[in-house]
Parts: structure tokens; C-alpha cells; sequence
């Protein structure tokens, strides 16, 4: 089973690519990859509670785990202001996802 | 377990208007602690990350940053860097690159590919 | 001739550095006499966020942070307007609680008024 | 070790470099053994229509023309493959009857697959 | 009455600025105002024969004038793929229309 | 009717990697037919426009149309170029500007702003 990994630096909303990512996570969930959601720079604010959070959040009920970057977060105040279960963690994570944990990395 | 790896990043965002040049220095700070070799693949418009005289008044200075970063990958785990010459030409900043970064081209980079672990472009 | 300076900004945050370069843009109109506003719509609705933490890291290493553009904004809340789209923020989840302090909210209607009635109009 | 290269881009052609960029990206990755391939999304998808003509004006006074990039991309069709994304298109009124011969339309399905098995994705 | 003239320069769907400028265009004219669209750039796209082309073409018929700069237009092949009504104009026209014939310009 | 008029052009994009600079150059050249008076203010990412020594080997050269508009702009009809300093300054760009832009700030902005007929930004 492949990992993939698909890192998404852009708001939802202001442009189109996060909906692209949504799609791609739900399709090879579906192709039965085993699939990580990393937020980083404005990513991080489509973990929000809001209408794209929720479909993050439908995405973590299908199995896809959701970490969030440390900075991108703080810089934007929404510590406290993300969906459940979104793992916030450093760079030196992301580093280890990219260049040992996972087979394949997407960065959007 | 990581340590030895080898990983190249590309960039095509240029310093201070986008946030991408700040995580290409937090992941080479990230690498060089973890050992991993990184090959930086400067391309479009990020070929101005490299160049001199940059002295921002507000914010940290992306070419003083990354020539750190290049200095110390002189001894292991190595960094190189290389800006696409298109790209600099165009620009006008093939000259005044900062020390440690070498100027290529697209070729360099397939072959980078070609024997790195991983390769990411941060977009 | 003094003008009405009316300032957009449509890009987010910290990511994007228009909602940086436009808070002086607005400061330094005043100084020619012109009187500025921004309003932030689409990602740069993410700006009037309070709690704003920078830094990438050790700054002894970095040398210095990025700027909290709360203070920014804070700072120059006096001086002239700030606005933020509702639609735009109601879009992303973004709460009455966490707005910083002396920012208005606006609507369409109000932007549109703001652009007819403005000699200038900047988008960023 | 040659690699599979998936190259993904989602800006609109002429108003960003992203496509410019790309092909060559693409175009030199067999000198190394690599297998490239480039698929347009979002707004790239703009790249594949046929007729483009460029110049911004009298070419003695501009020095050269901008490159077509429908010239850059059928002198590479031979060499790699060109995608589309068929949603995309649809979603921007685009005909199969205006898509360069030899470009092949494709879909989120396929393009997981892309991801999948390509060990190098690349997004611009 | 003002005369607003908005320029827009962004692809629609890409980002989400296009749909700002067709929700200011309707109440510009709502509230009164004369009001043109000229598009330039990636922003001539948004005049295709298409949902977004439909919006354009909505706006023609509430008496906002729409216009195509010629040279953005002719690079991106679709000369003779947009909406009825839009007029493809050099960039003089432009400079024109934002010197002299209107009072406001917006430039998205 | 437009001749003598003033327009205050602001831009915020790079070359090449943005179309908003060719823009720029078809106002400019359009400006100066119709005898208006031009003030180019470079801001963030577009006082890379006036970097020097810009060779790009398949698109026209920003800089050299943009002082050829700058040298032709000494006579009437005026066309004048500010490059913001902290911009200038951030990308190392400061010293390299081409024939014709001058180093200024904000402050000088507001002014052509309050002095000018028109005044636009290309996003």
C-alpha cells in the first residue's frame, strides 16, 4: 500500500488548488493509499471550523490523519481554532514525512 | 535513520512577497540537524533568493539565511545550490548571486532528481 | 489635491505580502493630505485574527522576526479605517470574538459605496 | 535511478510563467532517464487551447515576441505526455474541439494514480 | 451619475477575485452608477461561453458595457470564442477610458 | 483631451514571472502617444522591474523597454520612476536599478497620488 503524503500551503477559497487536494486525498483513499494531510503557510486556515474544515473533517472519518505546521498556525492565531484531531507538529516532522515516512509527497 | 538521505527542493517563489522562502530555510535547518544532504534547485522567480545586498528593514534577510545555510553545507551533510540561468538572466541576478550558489540549468536538476531519495517543489 | 485613498487587499496573510506593504501604503497617504481606508476581502480576511505569534525559529539565528501584523494593523488603527468583508469571513469560519478590536465589518454594498465615492482605488 | 515525473500546473498561461516554466522542466528530464509527464488543472487549463498568437506590439520596438506556448507544447508532444484536466475544462467552457491535437484529456482518478506511482510529483 | 470602470485581470475559479468584481459591478449598478467591465490579461477568459461567461452576459443585460483588450485575448486563442456584445479593444481604448471618459477605476 | 493629463501607474508584480509588466510597457507606450504624463511607482515585487542587466533570451527585456520609456520620458510628455526603498533594499536591488528609476519611498507616492488626475494599480 502506498503512502502518500499531500502537503497544501494555500487557503481555501482564495484559490482553487485546495479543492484539488480534497479530491486527490478522497481518491486515493478510495485507490485504498494509505493518505496524510499536512497544512503549512495559509494551509493552515482550511483546518478551521468552518465549511472547508468540514469536509477535512470527512476526510479524517474516511482515515486520512491531518497534522497542521507549528509557525503557519501561531502566525495566524488559530492554535486553539482547528478542527479535531489535527496534529500540530514542527518541521522537522514534515522533514521526516517527506524524506522517510512516505513514499510519495505532493506539495500543493 | 534519515541521516545520509538525500533530498532536492525546488523553489520558484521569490523572497519576501511569498511565504515559500522562509520554509526552504526552516526544512535546510531542519536537514542540516538531521543530516540529510539537500540539493536547492532555484528556479522562476525564486532565483532572486540568492541574490546580494539583501537587507530587509522588517524581516529576516532570506540571502544572509541562505548563505548560512550553504556555508556550513560545505562539510557534512552537504548543501548546494544551483539558479536556473533563464531564470537569472531574465532577472538580471546571474551576477550577483550570493556565495555558494552556482549557476545551471534544467539539466542539473533531472540528474539531481535522477539520484536524490526525495524531491519536492515548493510552490 | 487631497484624495479618498480606498485600499483592497484580497490576499492572505503572511503567506502573501500584500496585506504587509498595504498598511503603510494607507499610513503615508495622509501625509499628501489624501485619507485612506483598507478593506480586506478574501484570504486577507485572515489578518484581523487576534493573537498573532511570528517566527520562524531561534532569532539569535534568524536575526530578527516577521512582523505580527496585528500590531501593524494596532498601530495603525487610529489613523485611518480598517474594514473586512462579512461574506468573506462568515466564508471561512472566522468569528466576531476573534476580530481585532476597531476593525469594521462591511458588505458589498458599503465596498461598492467606498469605490464610487473614492478618487483612488487600489487593489492588492 | 530514473524516475517518474508528474508535473502538475495550475496557474493560467500568459498571465503567470508557471506553464512557461514547466515544459522545459518537463522536456529536459529524459537526458537524465527520467519519464515526465505534464498535466494541466485549474487555470492551466487555458494552455491547451489551439490559435494562440501572441505579441504585445510592434516587434522592432519590443525586441521579440512572447513564445506561443501552444508552439512550445506541440514541439514537445513527441518527447512526453501532456494532460488536461477534463473537470477543469468543462468548468471553463472549454471544447474538446479547441484542445491541441495530441494533448489527452484526463481525470482525478487517473491523476491519483499519476501521484501514486510517480515517485516525483511536482505542482506549479 | 458616476462612471465606474472595473478592470479585471484574474482567470475565474482560479482565484476567487472575479466573482468580487461581478457582486461589485451588479450593485455599482444597482445603486446607479454607469458601469463597464473590461477585461485584460487572464481576466479575458472570464468572457468564454461558459458559467462565468453566463454572469458576464447577465451583467450585459442590466447595461454594463464589457470589453476585451485584443492582444490578451489573441494569445490566448479566443478571438471569436467569447460572449455577444464584447467589444476587443486596443490598449489605447483602455488608457482612454481610465484618463478621461470615466470617473472611477477599479483595477482587480 | 487627454493630453496633459497625469497618471499614476503603481505596480506590485515582477517581470516574467507576471504579465502585469507587459502591461505596464503597452500603458507606457500608449501613455506617451497620447502626451500623457506617467508616474511609475515600483512597489513589493515589481522593483525587480528596473533590476539592471536583464538578458531574458525568449521574452522582450522589461528593463530595457522600461528605461527606453524612462529616457524618451525626459521630454515632454514626463514619465518618471520611483522604486520604493525598503523593496529595493529587501531584494538587494537597491544599487542596480536601471537608468531613470529613482530610489524614493511611500511618502513620494502620496504625493503623485494627491497631484495626479488617475492613479491605478496593476494587481
Amino acid at each position: 500500500m502506498t503512502n502518500l503524503l499531500l502537503v497544501l500551503t494555500k487557503d481555501p477559497f482564495t484559490t482553487e488548488t485546495p479543492e484539488l487536494v480534497i479530491d486527490v486525498a478522497n481518491e486515493a483513499k478510495n485507490k485504498g493509499a494509505d493518505v496524510s494531510l499536512y497544512l503549512i503557510e495559509d494551509g493552515v486556515t482550511a483546518a478551521r471550523e468552518h465549511e472547508f474544515g468540514q469536509r477535512i473533517a470527512t476526510l479524517q472519518q474516511k482515515g486520512v490523519r491531518v497534522f497542521a505546521d507549528d509557525k503557519s498556525v501561531l502566525s495566524r492565531g488559530i492554535y486553539d481554532k482547528l478542527i479535531d484531531g489535527v496534529e500540530i507538529k514542527e518541521i522537522e516532522t514534515l522533514l521526516d514525512f517527506i524524506v522517510d515516512d512516505y513514499d510519495r509527497t505532493a506539495w500543493f | 535513520m534519515t541521516e545520509g538521505k538525500q533530498l532536492t527542493i525546488i523553489s520558484i517563489r521569490g523572497p519576501y512577497g511569498d511565504e515559500a522562502p522562509f520554509t526552504l530555510l526552516r526544512l535546510a535547518h531542519a536537514a542540516r540537524e538531521k543530516g540529510i544532504t539537500v540539493n536547492f534547485f532555484n528556479y522562476l522567480d525564486s532565483t532572486v533568493i540568492g541574490n546580494k545586498d539583501q537587507v530587509p528593514k522588517e524581516y529576516p534577510s532570506v540571502e544572509q539565511l541562505f548563505a548560512d545555510v550553504l556555508k556550513k553545507g560545505l562539510k557534512k551533510p552537504k548543501t548546494d545550490a544551483i539558479a536556473c540561468i533563464k531564470c537569472t538572466d531574465s532577472r538580471g541576478v546571474t551576477k550577483t548571486q550570493t556565495e555558494g550558489v552556482v549557476i545551471g540549468g534544467l539539466y542539473d536538476l533531472a540528474e539531481w532528481i535522477a539520484e536524490s531519495d526525495k524531491t519536492i517543489l515548493l510552490g | 489635491m487631497s484624495k479618498k485613498v480606498n485600499i483592497i487587499v484580497t490576499q492572505p496573510p503572511y503567506g502573501k505580502e500584500e496585506v504587509f506593504g498595504a498598511i503603510p501604503l494607507a499610513a503615508t497617504q495622509a501625509a499628501a493630505d489624501n485619507e485612506a481606508s483598507i478593506t480586506f476581502v478574501s484570504g486577507a480576511v485572515h489578518a484581523v485574527v487576534t493573537g498573532q505569534q511570528t517566527g520562524y525559529g531561534d532569532v539569535a539565528r534568524w536575526g530578527k522576526n516577521i512582523p505580527p501584523l496585528e500590531n501593524e494593523i494596532k498601530n495603525n488603527l487610529e489613523l485611518y479605517d480598517f474594514y473586512v468583508l462579512e461574506q468573506d469571513l462568515t466564508k471561512r469560519g472566522i468569528k466576531d470574538s476573534e476580530i481585532i478590536e476597531g476593525i469594521k465589518k462591511t458588505n458589498i454594498s458599503e465596498l461598492t459605496d467606498r469605490i464610487l465615492e473614492s478618487e483612488v482605488t487600489l487593489v492588492l
